[in-house]
Formats: C-alpha cells, structure tokens, sequence
C-alpha cells in the first residue's frame, strides 16, 4: 500500500491514541457520500473512485442523483452523491449497502437509511453543525433525525467539517467535498499525490488558485481523520495484469464513436443522454468530428441520416422521449438502408418519467417503435468496457448490413464508473473515408444479394451512382414500386439481413451450470447485480444460473435449446410487470416484463420474471430475494 | 456554393467532362400537366447544366409532397425523404461533405408547416444550400388540403367553408429569422426569372431561400391565373445586385429598385400588397455559415488512435 | 327487379336480336371498372356500388388507387378505378377476381390482368378507340395488349365508348365514367331513379347543368348497352330485414365519432386517413364540432390532449407515419391518464411505404411504440359497422378507463363501401357536456382505487380541483415523485386499468367448429375474406376454423384455452413474415406477422402465420392456399 | 382575455368569492436562489389576484424545462405538458373551452428550439391566450446546453468553445410571422414592468406572446449583469398604448416613443443593438383569432342524434 508524499505531521500524528487506529481488512467496502445538490459530494465521490481504481482496485462508482437542479437544502429526495463500492476483486455493481456514510446533513442520510441503502452495521460520518444551528427547526428535526437512526446498529462519528473548513476558507459549502475527500483518503489510504493529480484536473478550466485551494482543504481532511479516527479501513490491492483506463459509460460511448472512426455526433439534449455530448463536445474536434445539437430530436437524426447517406456513419444519441421522436426517421433509415447508430441511454418512462433514475424500458419500442415492419439490430452493452466497444460493433453492423443499428444503454451505466482493460486501437475499427470511385456499370443501388439482402452502398460523389432514394416501397433501383412483387420484395430484402447476422452469432454463455432449476435472463446493465446474487444464491446451494443478452434483435441463437436445460427461465428486468396476487392480475392477463414478452414469443418457454422500477439500479439482494422467490416450487 | 474538394481524395475537379441537358434528365416526370413543377424542374436543369455541375457532386433532398417528387425526375443523387424534414438531411449532407452542391426542395405544407420548426433554423444555421420552397397554396399530393400559405377564404377539403386564417407569408418569416442570408420569390410561369433567381440562389454562399409561386392546374387553378394573365400585377424588384432577366424587362413594366441589402426594406416589400412581388428581398453575403464555423480538418486513422491513446491516459489506472 | 322511369326507347330494342340478351343469373357477381387516373371509374363504381346496395343488393366496393395525382396517361400502375362485389347475401370482402371488367384502355385492363385480378372467363368491355389510333405506338400496345388477353379465355368486348360520348359531349373523357355507369346499369338492371338521383348528389357542388349533362351520357350508355349488347346480368335482390346504410370505413368513423359526442377532430392529412377528416370537414359544424388541421401530426396530438382535458374526449387521425410523430403525446396521455382516441388508418410500410395501399403492419407501434411502460387499449374494427361502433365504444373505454384508445384500421377498411344496419342512435353513447360541479372534499386527482387503478379525472373549471398534470413520475396529488414507492405504484395503477378492463371481455367466438385441425386468426379488414376462405375450405372437407380478434390489447380471452382445441393454430395478416424455406431463413431466427408474434407471447402456443403484403387485400383464393399450405401436414 | 362561460352552463362569473395571493400559491418553488423564474412567478400571482381571475378557472400550460415547472407553483388548474409542445395543449384548451384563462409558459429551448413549429404557428392562429417565454439564454434543467437564443460565443457543455451562431432574435422571428397580434419583451428584474407587460398581455384579445429576459445564475450569470447594474443599458418603449409602469420612470432614463401599431417600426427596434429594448413591439386588437372563426354552437345529445339521422337518410339503403 503507498502513500508517496506524506502529507501528514507527526505532531498530528501524535495527537492519536499511541495504539494507533483498528485497520479493518475487507474484499471490499462501499461508501456513499452525500450532500445537498450544489455542495459537491459528486466530486468527492468520482475522484475517490477514480483513485481507488487508479490504484488498483476494483470498483463501481454510480451517482445518487436528484430530480432537480436545486432541490431544497437539507431535503431527503434532494440528496445528492455518490456511492462508491470498491474490492480486491474487480466490482460489477454498486452492492446492496453503503459499509460507510459521509453525510453532509442528517437529511439526506436520514433519506438514504429510508431507502435501505446503510448496511446495518454501517459506519457513519455525519457533519454535527445542524445539532447546534441557530435556527429551532434545524435543531429539531436533527435530533428526530438522531433518535430514528440511533436505534439501528449504526456507528455514527458527527465530525465538525464546517467548523473545520472555516478554518482555511470563508465559504466552506464549496469546499467540504474536499475535506471529505482527505478523510476518506486517510481512512482507506489513498495515494495522495493520485488524489492531487484528480482535483488538478477537475479544477483545470479555473484559475489555478482554486486548484491549490481545493488541496489545502483535502489535506485538511486527511490531517483531522488521521488525528481523530481510531478506524481505517483497507481492501487490499491486486495490481491488474493488463493496463486499465477508468470511465463512466458515457464517456465511453463517446470514446467508442471516436474509435469507431463517426465523426459527426447529431444529438439534442436529454438526461442522461447529454453527457456523452458534453464530452465529445471537449475532445471531438481534436478528430475531425462536431457534436451538432440539432433544433430537435427529429432534426438530430436527419442531420445523421443526412451525414450517414454523404459518406461515414454518423449517430444520434438520446434518451426515451428522443427516442419517441426519431420514430419516423428510424424507418425512413430502415427503408432506404442508410446505415444509422442510435444510442439509446435509458431512463424511467413512460412520458418524461423519472428523467435522471435507470430503467430498461425501451426495449420493445426500440425493437417495434416504427409503423411498419422496420427490422434493424438492437444490442445493449452490459458493462462499461462493453459501452466502449459495442459503439464500435454498431457501426461496423450498420455500415455492413445497411441498417439501423440501437445501442440501449441506462443511466446505471451512463453515470456508472468502472476500471476495464485499456483497449487495443485497431485501425480496422474506423471506419474508412469515402470512397469515391465511379460505381462500376450495372450496379444497381440496392444490388440485393438474393439470398442475403446485402448490397453496397454509393455515396454521392461517386460518378455513375446517381439514384434517388425514397422512403417509398422501391425496386433495386430505388424506383418507386407500383407492383405487389415490389413490396413483398423490398421487405423480405430487408428482413433478411436480420437474418444473415443472426446466422454469424454464438449462443450466449450461461453464468453457472448449463442445468438446473432456474434460469434468470437478464440484459444491459443488471449483469453484475445478477452475477452477484446468483453466487449468492447457488452459495445457498440454489441450482440457478445466468444468461445474459447483448444482442436483442435479432435474438442471439440457441435459447430454446439453453431454456430447455432449467425447469423454470425468468428475467430480471428493471421494467414494470405486474404481479400476480394482485388485484385482478390472471396468469392471463399479466403484463409482463418486457425482455419476458420478447423471450416468450421467441422461444415459447413459460418466461417469468421479476422486475422493479425502483428508479434505481437492482441490488444483489433484491434479486437474490427474487430469485428465491421464483425458485420452481416457490410462490411465484 | 463552394465547390472545393480539398477534404476528399477526389479529382473530379479538373476533369475534362461536360454535361447537357439531357445528362440531368431523370424519370419522366409524373406531375399534372400544366403543373408549374415542370417549368421550376427545366429551369433547375439548365442551372445544371449552364454551371455544369457534375451529377454526382449534386444531391437533392425533399420532403414528401408532389413538389417533393423532384429529385427522382433528375440523374443527380437524390434523397426523396419525410415529410418536412428534407432540410434536416440536407444540412447532413452539407456538413459532412462541404464539397457537394445541396439543393432542398420542399413544398408550402412540407416547409411551412409540418417543416416549420426545421426551416427557421435552417435560416438561422446558413449552411449553403439552395432551398425551393414550391408554393403552390395548397397540399397537393394528398389532394387539397389547406395550407399555410393558402389564402384566406379558399376552400379544400379540410376547410371546405374556405381557409379560415391569412396566410402565412414565407418570406417576412423568413425575413424574420436572424442570420438569414438570401430570401428571393419567383412564379413559375416566369422561367427565365426562375431560372435567374435560382441561379442568385446558387451563386450565393449561403442558405439561399426561394420561395416559387408554383401553379397546380388540379387544386389551386385560380391562384395565379390573374397574375399570369396580367402582367401589371407583378412587381420586379431589381437592382444591380438583384435578379437579372433582361428579356423580362418588356413584360413586366413594374419595376422597383430595391437593394437586397436593405433588411428594413425588404421586410416591408415583402407584407402582402395588390401585387406579386418578385426577385430578391434580402441578401448579405457576410452572415457566417454554420459549416464554415464547424469546418474540421479529417483525420486519418493512426492520427485518430494516437489523439485516442492520449485521451485514454487522462483515465488510465 | 324494378327499373322506374324507362329511358330506352322501342326503336333501339328493335335493332336488337329478337330473342333478346341472355340473362346470367348468379348469387353475386364482381365488377370492375378501370380507367386512367382522372376519368373518373372511381366515381362511376362508387355510385353503382352504392344503388346496387341502395337496391337490397350485398356489396363491397375496393378502390384500386395509383400511387400519384397524375400517373402517366395508359400506364399500368397508373389505373384507377373500384372493383364492386355484389351478391344476393351480403358481401364481406372484395372477392378473389372480376367476372366482368370495364376498361377505359387496354392497358389498365392488362395491368388488372396481370395482378391476375380477371375471373378466367370475365367478360371484358374496352374503349376500342386506342384500335385505331392515330398513334403507331398506341395501336402497336393495343395489338400487343390484345395478343396477350387473347389467349385468355376471356370474353373481350370492345365498345366505342369515346365515339358514342361525342354524340353528346365535346369532351368525352369527363364523361366516358357516366356512359359506363349507363352500361353496367342496362345490364345489371338497376334502379335508374336511384342512379340519377346518386349522380345529383355527387355534382352537388357545381352547376345544375354538369349533373344534367352526366345523366344524359348514363343514359346514353343504358340505351347503347340495350341496343348492343347480348348478355343482362342478374343477381337477385332479398331487401334485407332492417333499415341498411351504405358507407365507407372513414365515413364510419367520422359519424361514429359524431355518435360518441366527440366534438373536436385534431388532425394532420395523411393517406389514407384524410377523408375521415374530409368527411367531417362538410358536416361536422353542423354537430357543434370542429376539424382542427395542425400544423403537424405532433401538435395535432397535443390540441387533442389538450381539448380532452379540458372537458370531452377529442380525437386525433392519421396513419403510419405520423403515428410514430405521435408516439410522444401518446405516452404523456398514458402517464397523465388524458383520454384520447386515436384512430389509425394503416398503410403498407415501414417509412412512407405505400401511402395509399393497405396493410397491417401498425400493431406492434400501436402496443409498443410508446418509450417507457405505457399500456393503452388497442382495438381493432373488422367490419365498416364497426368501424362505425368502435369509435364510440373507444371513446367511452377512454374516458372511463382514463386512457389511451388507438382504433386501426387500413386502408381497405377506409375506402370499401358496404351496407350495413343502421345504427340506433343512443343518447347515452354520447359524451356528456362537461361536468363543472366542484370537487368533493379530499379527492384527489389521480384517486386511484387501490385495486383497480380507476379514478375520476376533474375538469378545469371545477372549483377545488386545482391541480397540475405531469408526464413526470407523480404520486395521488399530481405532485412529482420523487421515491422508488411512487414510481412503482404509478405504474402498477396504470396498468392494472387494462387488466380490469380485460376481466370485462368475453372470449371470442370461433367462427366454424371450436375444434379441428387449424385455427386461423385474423384482426381488421381481412375477416370476410378469411371466412369465405374457411367456408370454401371447410366444403373441401378441411377441418378448419377461424377466430377474429377486435381487442388486441389487452388481449381478449380465453385464447389459449381455444387454442388448444386445434391442432395448429395460424395467423392470416396483411404484414411482412419471413418463409421457411427461403436463404437463411431458420425456425429460430424466423420473423413471424406480428399478431403471430404477439399470439405467441400470449398464449405460448406455436403459432404459425400465412402473410402477405401485396399491397392490396388479400383474397379468399390466395387465403384458402395459404390455409391449405398450413393444414397440419402440410409443408409450411 | 374572453370571460364570457356562455358554452357551459356554470355560474362563477357572478360569484361572490375573492382571491389573496395566497390563494394562488401553489408547491414551493425549486428554483435556484437568484433565479429569475420566481419574480415572474411573484408578478403572474400578483396578475392572477389583481384581476381576480378564478383559480379554477385558470390554466397555466408548460413544456419542460426549469421554466416549465411553473404550473406546480401555482394553485390553478395546470398542464406541465412535454418539451417543445405546450402551446398545442395550450391551444387545445382553449379551442374546447374559450372560458378558460390560458397561460403558456416556455423556456427558451421549449419555444424556439424544440418547440419552434408550434410556435410560429400558434402565432399565427391567434388564439387569446398568454404566452410567456422565459428566456435565461440556455438549456437550464439539463444543465447548460446552448440554446437559440445563448449569445454568440458563450461557452456552454455542448459548445464548449462558445456558442457558435448569432443568437435567434424570439421578437423579430414573431413578428415576422402573419396574423402576430402582440409582441413584448420585459426582464425578470424589474417586477413592476413584468407585471405592467404581462397585465397588457392579459388584457389584449389574442396571442400575446412575451419574451422575459430571465437570470439563470447558475449558468448564464453574466448575460443581464451589466444591464441589471446599469439602467442606462436598457431602453423602455413607450407610448400611451404600451405599458405603464410609472415606478420606473426614475430609473429608466432611457424612453423612447413606440406606438405598438407601427410594425416596421416594432421589427425594426426589435433587431439587436447595444441596449435592451423593454415593452410592447406590436399590437393589433383587429387580428382574426382562430377560437373565435372556430366557434361552435354546442349541441345536445338529441340535436346531435337527430341530425346524424338526417345525415344517414342520404346514405340509406
Ligand atoms: C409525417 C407525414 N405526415 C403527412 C404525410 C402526408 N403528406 C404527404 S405530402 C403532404 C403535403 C403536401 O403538400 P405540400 O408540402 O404543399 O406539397 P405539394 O404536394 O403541394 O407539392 C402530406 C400532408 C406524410 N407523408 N408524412
Ligand atoms: C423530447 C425531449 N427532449 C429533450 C428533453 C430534455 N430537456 C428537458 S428541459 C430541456 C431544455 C430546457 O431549456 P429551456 O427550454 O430553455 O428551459 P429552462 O430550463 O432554461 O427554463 C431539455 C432539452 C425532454 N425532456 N424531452
Ligand atoms: S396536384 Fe397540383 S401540385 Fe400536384 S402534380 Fe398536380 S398540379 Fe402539380
Ligand atoms: S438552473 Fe438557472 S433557470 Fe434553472 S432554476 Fe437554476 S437559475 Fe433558474
Ligand atoms: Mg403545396
Ligand atoms: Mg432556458
């Protein structure tokens, strides 16, 4: 374990009890730190995670995120943060429970005790100036706040970060995030110097003063931890084998559009979409490329089209009422087989919904949105590293197939942080620049492969390829048809690309034995909470297995052979199903989750499934109760 | 419109072809007969073929509408797209490839009105391309509906009373967006006006918007017969920088100088009036251009991995 | 056989063979008429269709419609024109091919012939003018046409129809339609009142003299057919029981919505969903009711929202594409609980496809199309009654249920015309005027009853009801959500609504035996032609049934339970499916009709499907071939 | 606007009740400290109490934005509708129910952007409601994009390097558009000349479109400083017509004459110049309002049936 520039005194040192703190030794621990929104436990949180997994650890950073710009001060639903679960091992979900708290105000963490989110022995380091402010109501509902959680078996430690932060700055709500920062470095031992390095860079479009300010109040932090605490807390490290990068899954879309070669990222804002543009917005340029934001979503997706047809693939990328809206561009793109990337970052629906909380609930209208029979392949990456190169699979799809190719992701792993193996830049993933040699005579615009529906495209600039394309049913020419043949024609052309690339994929892997009781299908970004607890579970001794989907039309090959092997399949899905035992809810008329709809018409397995809409990402727990739930014989 | 290819390996720059009118035929044109899409249609061809414009460097994108139907009547490329949007893939097109000539042909219901919300910030983008507007007053295709550009009072089959509201005017609304650029009318009957306007329109660097007073014999028939008639009801704005059709000059005796840079001036000529005003309205070719102010130079692969590589350090553990 | 006021005078009977024609008589018989676009068959079919109905006569009219405004003159795809379907018992669909054709070229009638749309012995009436043409190119086609139609066994009688017109008119293509009506008149025998009074109507518009002039040619036509033609058709009349009305499926739907009390129609025109708009526009004013024309199917949508919440359910119409600009205001209907109606006229897709052609490819957008979990009633009329009838049951499922409606029907639904009986107008199927009373006590907005989400929606206008709708996650108040309980209940609530509305619903009747070897089901517009084709058959001695679904979400039901009386089960549907047999195409990767797709998913039955997409009805023929390829055994 | 409730049959209009501010309160308001949204907010309740406008009788319509959770802040009957599409719910209520008090409240990316089709259109109908565009030059609630009206250069998350066009000009683009009937423009800090503005607004018969200038100190800080520190920065159109706020006459030196039926006048002070224009630009009380060229008679259920069996006679068998 290092620690490079000792920032700490003896004389601090030597204020601490002479046996030094208790280290606890742990695989792996979770911390949440949380604020009211403004006052920046989201940074503390991302740099400490950064940091943890810079280090060498594994970790999984997702990001306590409210509904508004400015909730009320001191408000649960206003809570604002980060938790941050680290491991020896690489980690693949945020967990079931917070091992340590920091709490800006006992509010919020009041909040999050509510929403079960504290390990029952959790350690908690809670800012204690609400116990003595001025005003009566503070006080009050502090001490309120203190008897509901002083009856758990949590370790709560008030600590003066207030008191202490006036001591180096005058605005010390601006700077607490810091002080926090250096306490959690000294209790898990932080490389300090990683730890500089981070608030430099976050800080680096300011002056360089707020920079040094920033440090100052984080060794603050790790000074008055070191002199007070009588904890740490350590997860030992294992180096990695191969180099790895850390990012949250946008920036690794965005990275991936660049690796892909795109160069034109067409988009309108929308939570939890945008940020995969703020941050092409930054690096973009210095490739070639321009984040165009579009009047509109609609527009957003013809300027893609528009630039898709000209020469490279272009994408759009948006989150559900974006994705209502480039409906009608969707098929036109599937009609006229100009290649399109449509990233689809999910969040709760229907309607503008829970605009910031994860949800999978796009599923069935990305697959079936489009009046019309409008194939095109829809695949959702389950993990960060796979954000990365799942944006560079679609492209080289949608430029092959002539189609359109959706990337469903989620705000789980849009804000979600994670170390994954730095990637091998292949030239080969980029796409080429046009190519504009004249079209050789005879070629015909769509020159379908009878059997396979393929045909390569012209871009305009190439002599002897002028055709019109048409959202109309056409011929090979890209002549509007007028004959039943036509239509039949054009359609199955189409349909059958699906069915080529189905012919190229492997049946997916099971998680576990390839047999047994039960079978919980998942997709996107619930793998690792569903890996988890089917550990969990088959620890119990369980005989339950995982699969999970990344291709989702067309469907990956082998299920119904796979689902054969279990005596009951579910999905878990964070999608809206209702349950039975409820009020008027048959076996018939269940809705049920959307992957389970999808699985049943594909493999005519009785698909169950259990699915939350919590807003928030699932919890081995949850699934774990699930799953025992769901065990056959059990009262599902 | 700029033709530089500097961006593409190309070299059809300096190529020895030439193109005649019959080169930029396409399909016969399926259009009622006296519809005054056949006249926008020659006119744009022999734009074609008087700036010699190599087919494959030229792209038009429409919407959905009889006007719409355009580009499949030409040998050029061709983007026969949705209803109201042609001028959302245009500006595709135009910003990843600088080098081709975009042309979007839209009809009065494609650009007015489902299209509205595109075609004001297409105005406001001023990404250079031509923009026909074909004004026929009426949905054609989808046989007579009101438009926004229908006058008050004319009967279709939504509002068969007649059409309860003034019309929408395309060029004060035009006129009305900031970093608009070029705003010309012109009536089909008039094809060497067409033709000259179009022609401006090219010239321009620039969203160069037309709007062309189009005849549709089937729905509209009276619309413009009177001004066809009579060419006293027309009114040419000229001006050295204006349109230029000399042979005109005996026809139509209404003649008034209007400099296109006189926004104020412009705004004003264009209110409605007991004439048919035609020619340019506005134009300011110093309006910056949104292709321009995005211009990227391309990277090639291993510039593209290395920039990436540096990228990935900021992030490496 | 009645035929009031003789036009025929004693001196053109003379000139006729003495034994006079010889009259066939048949149960029903199949006309069409085909002219270049412009020469108006259309109208002349619509009036024979609608006085051969007016006689007592079943009957279904089909418009055979061009893709364009202005399609070249004698081109094939360019005809225009109706198929009638006449018969002693009523007619449900259009048939499988014409007895006897009028054609107004030789071209269109090769085109007709082509699409195999002739019956193998039609008697054929053509315009001999093209004979001797002044054109080289004209006779040559005519000879070419009638080399090819010659080895038919057709009857082909060419009529100076053109020559006989200038007797009477200097412009004999405005005519020729009129002169062809006269014709079929003479030998079909109808009621030469009733086609004069039809002609009247349809020239309301315009001077006195065009109607008197049409009615000369008609009669015209009537006498040259008595005097020259050998052959009277006769298909004899049994008045039917009730009073019947004769209209199309848009006709139906606008009345229908006139019948619901519904008084704003928000709309943007499409094909080929205008005409119910069309329709409305002439008489809606009368009812107290207004045609809003949006400026785009968006804002349509959203007028219609806002009209329905702000007292009586409005409507919105259209088709494919702008269905999916509607996707949305849809899903802020559903989140909000905003009754609206949608109807959908589908059209042959994906894109802008064939605008003015029929298919049923908008099921699977209808259900799923919304982002997020957004259940809504999807219903479909199989008939022109119900077209008529749906719209007001729609309307009241809307308002009670507080939700999304969507109707579809097609085009072939949109422009038949068929009698059917006339509905007795109910009171209560009307909307009441909105309720302004004020707002008990304690109720809230969404005061959802716990198990079955219902509640009552208030009004603006209604004292102590002030509250503020949001397409975001909301609690009882309408007050934005922000716990994971909230956003699970909302939907639950939602969606629980479909499940109590599906307890309502009786299982759907099995049409033939409730068991046997295949079970075909079908939705929409194709359920005459099915039956017919289960009739003939089940005469072969092919133990088939069928099933047709008018609800298709929630699903009706008792299906499984029916299901599993056959041994296979089929759907038969105007949509795009992949075939066995063809390149690639395997059991797995297979993309099935999507009413299949979503039997299978349902029911978990192995649901066959029999599809085409020919951009026209399909016909019993092709249907009773589909069901003999699929007989169990068989080699589907 | 219109009070009359002769299409219903409810008797508020003679009701004896009246409002406090209070009354109007709504949830408490989640706006930044500093933000803009709640002097508009503060001047809306004084309106909705000085006119004593029922609150159930009232209806504020919004999109999605920071601005658009202004419904949630009030108690009236309130729609907060989707981005981009609040004045076709707008519309929609009023067409249905012209008795209601119609309030459309937009961001500036609500209405010019996303939202710029309906907007340009629902001028154009004219239909009597308020239409308040709360303009703070950038994407708020998701948190610092560009929007159309962001001044040129300003860095935002999307356009790091500053934003890349000219600024759209929300008052010339309305009153380029036929059929405007009322165009004004105030600035959220001065309570008074909002109140007096949206009052005018109110009052007039038709679409009143208002822009106010509205500080997001979150992300637009600077955009009003100078001219809320410096009142000479500002010019205050007046006219015995236009709006009267007296109060700040002291402070705003700079007046200058405006009558609101000058339209070329209204579009010409409307273009960008080195002060900050407040007012009224243009009014005209004689333009058609579709509402009204729409109205119907409200039939009952046995006018309706027996004119539905009227018209099925013609369709008889
Ligand atoms: C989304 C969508 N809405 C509606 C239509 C139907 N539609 C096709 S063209 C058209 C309007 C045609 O009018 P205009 O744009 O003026 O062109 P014109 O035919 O007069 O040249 C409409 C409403 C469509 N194809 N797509
Ligand atoms: C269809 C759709 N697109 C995008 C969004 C995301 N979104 C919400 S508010 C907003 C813009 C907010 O800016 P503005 O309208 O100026 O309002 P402000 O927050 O500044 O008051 C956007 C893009 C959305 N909710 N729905
Ligand atoms: S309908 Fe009108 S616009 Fe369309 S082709 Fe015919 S004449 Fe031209
Ligand atoms: S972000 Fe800006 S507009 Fe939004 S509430 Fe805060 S200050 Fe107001
Ligand atoms: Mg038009
Ligand atoms: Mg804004």
């Amino acid at each position: 374990m290092s620690s490079s520039s000792p920032v700490v005194t003896k004389k601090a040192r030597a204020s601490k009890d002479a046996a030094g703190p208790v280290v606890i030794r742990v695989p792996e621990h979770t911390v949440e730190i949380v604020s009211d929104s403004g006052e920046g436990a989201q940074k503390c949180g991302q740099i400490f995670g950064q940091v943890s997994a810079k280090m060498g650890n594994g970790a999984w950073t997702v990001e306590i995120i409210p509904a508004e710009i400015q909730p009320p001060a001191r408000s649960g639903p206003g809570a604002s943060g980060n938790r941050i679960r680290i491991g020896t091992q690489p980690v693949t979900n945020w967990g079931d429970a917070a091992n340590l708290v920091v709490a800006f105000n006992e509010q919020a963490l009041l909040a999050r005790h509510e929403l079960e989110a504290l390990h029952e022995d959790a350690i908690v380091l809670v800012e204690n100036r609400w116990a003595t402010h001025d005003d009566d109501d503070i006080r009050r509902e502090w001490t309120t706040a203190m008897e509901v959680l002083g009856k758990q078996d949590y370790r709560i430690i008030p600590v003066p970060m207030e008191e202490q932060c006036l001591t180096v700055t005058d605005n010390p709500r601006r700077g607490k995030n810091m002080f926090v920062l250096g306490m959690l470095a000294w209790i898990y031992d932080r490389d300090i110097e990683l730890i500089r390095d981070a608030i430099r860079q976050s800080f680096r479009k300011k002056a360089e003063a707020v920079a040094r300010a920033n440090i100052e109040l984080m060794e603050l932090g790790y000074r008055w931890a070191e002199a007070n605490l009588d904890f740490r807390v350590e997860v030992p490290i294992e180096k990695p084998p191969t180099p790895m990068i850390v990012l949250n899954g946008n920036q690794a879309l965005a990275m991936g559009a660049v690796a892909a070669g795109m160069d034109l990222c067409a988009m309108y804002p929308i939570t939890p979409a945008t940020s995969v543009s703020h941050y092409l917005g930054e690096i973009f340029e210095d490739f070639g490329g321009i984040v165009h934001q579009a009047e509109d979503e609609i527009a957003a997706a013809g300027v893609a089209i528009g630039a898709s047809y000209a020469g490279k693939v272009a994408f759009t990328v948006t989150s559900g009422p974006g994705l209502a809206l480039k409906t009608e561009f969707i098929g036109l793109a599937t009609m006229t087989e100009v290649p399109l990337v449509v990233l689809d970052v999910q969040r709760g629906g229907p309607s503008t919904g829970l605009p910031t909380k994860v949800e999978q609930s796009d599923l069935l209208a990305a697959l079936y949105g489009q009046p019309g029979d409008a194939p095109k392949v829809v695949m959702a990456p389950a993990t960060i590293e796979e954000c990365f190169h799942m944006v560079v699979t679609a492209r080289r799809i949608a430029e092959l197939f002539r189609c359109v190719v959706m990337v469903l992701t989620d705000a789980n792993l849009a804000t979600g942080v994670q170390p994954f193996p730095r990637p091998q830049l292949d030239p080969r993933w980029q796409a080429a620049p046009p190519d504009l040699r004249p079209v050789p005579e005879g070629v015909k615009p769509y020159d379908w492969d009878p059997a396979s529906g393929l045909s390569r495209r012209f871009i305009p600039g190439q002599p002897g390829g002028m055709h019109t394309l048409t959202g109309l049913s056409h011929d090979e020419y890209s002549h509007v048809g007028y004959s039943p043949d036509v239509h039949e024609r054009g359609c199955a052309m189409r349909s059958r690309k699906l069915a080529v690339f189905q012919t190229t994929l492997k049946p997916p892997g099971v998680y576990g034995d390839t047999k047994g009781d039960l079978l919980v299908v998942g997709w996107g970004s619930t793998k690792g909470a569903i890996e988890e607890a089917v550990d969990r579970a088959r620890a119990r001794g369980l005989r339950v297995s995982s699969l999970h989907l990344r291709i989702l039309s067309p469907l990956e090959p082998g299920l119904k052979e796979i689902f054969s092997r279990f005596r009951k399949v579910a999905t878990v899905e964070i999608n809206y199903s209702d349950r039975l035992g409820d009020p008027y809810i048959t076996r018939e008329n269940r809705r049920l989750g959307q992957l389970a709809w999808l699985l049943r018409a594909h493999t005519l397995v009785d698909v169950d499934c259990w699915t939350r809409v919590p807003g928030q990402p699932l919890r081995p727990k949850g699934i774990l109760e699930g799953i025992e739930s769901m065990m056959p014989g059990g009262h599902a | 419109m700029e033709t530089s290819c500097s961006f593409l390996s190309c070299d059809h720059d300096d190529d020895e072809r030439s193109w005649t009118m019959e080169d930029y035929a396409g399909a016969i044109p399926r259009w009622c007969p006296g519809c005054g899409d056949h006249a926008i249609l020659a006119a744009v061809e022999r734009l074609l073929e008087t700036e010699q414009l190599p087919p494959e460097r030229t792209v038009f994108v429409s919407g959905i509408g009889c006007s719409s139907r355009f580009p499949h009547y030409l040998t050029t490329y061709g983007f026969h797209g949705i209803h109201g949007r042609a001028l959302p893939i245009a500006t595709g097109v135009k910003l990843r490839r600088p080098d081709l000539h975009v042309f979007a042909v839209m009809g009065d219901g494609d650009c007015c009105s489902i299209g509205a919300g595109h075609w004001i910030h297409a105005v406001r983008y001023n990404v250079d391309m031509v923009a026909l507007m074909l004004d026929n007053g009426i949905y054609g295709l989808t046989k007579n509906q009101t438009s926004p550009t229908t006058p008050q009072g004319h009967p279709s089959n939504t509002q068969p009373k007649g059409s309860h509201l003034m019309p929408l005017n395309p060029l004060s609304a035009t006129l009305g967006v900031s970093n608009a650029s070029f705003v010309a009318q012109t009536a089909d009957w008039m094809p060497a006006h067409v033709y000259a306007t179009i022609a401006a329109a090219f010239r321009h660097r620039g969203f160069s918007f037309v709007r062309i007073l189009q005849r549709c014999p089937q729905y509209t028939d009276d619309l413009f017969q009177e001004a066809v008639r009579n060419p006293n009801l027309v009114e040419m704005l000229v001006h050295p920088d204006g349109v230029d059709a000399p042979e005109l000059e005996k026809i139509f005796k209404n003649r008034r100088v209007h400099d296109p840079k006189d926004l104020d001036m412009g705004r004003h000529l264009a209110e409605p009036f007991d004439r048919i005003r035609l020619g340019i309205f506005f134009r300011d070719e110093s309006r910056q251009r949104y292709e321009e102010l995005r211009h990227q130079r391309i990277h090639t692969a291993q510039e593209r991995i290395d920039r990436l590589n540096e990228e990935f350090e900021k992030y490496a553990v």
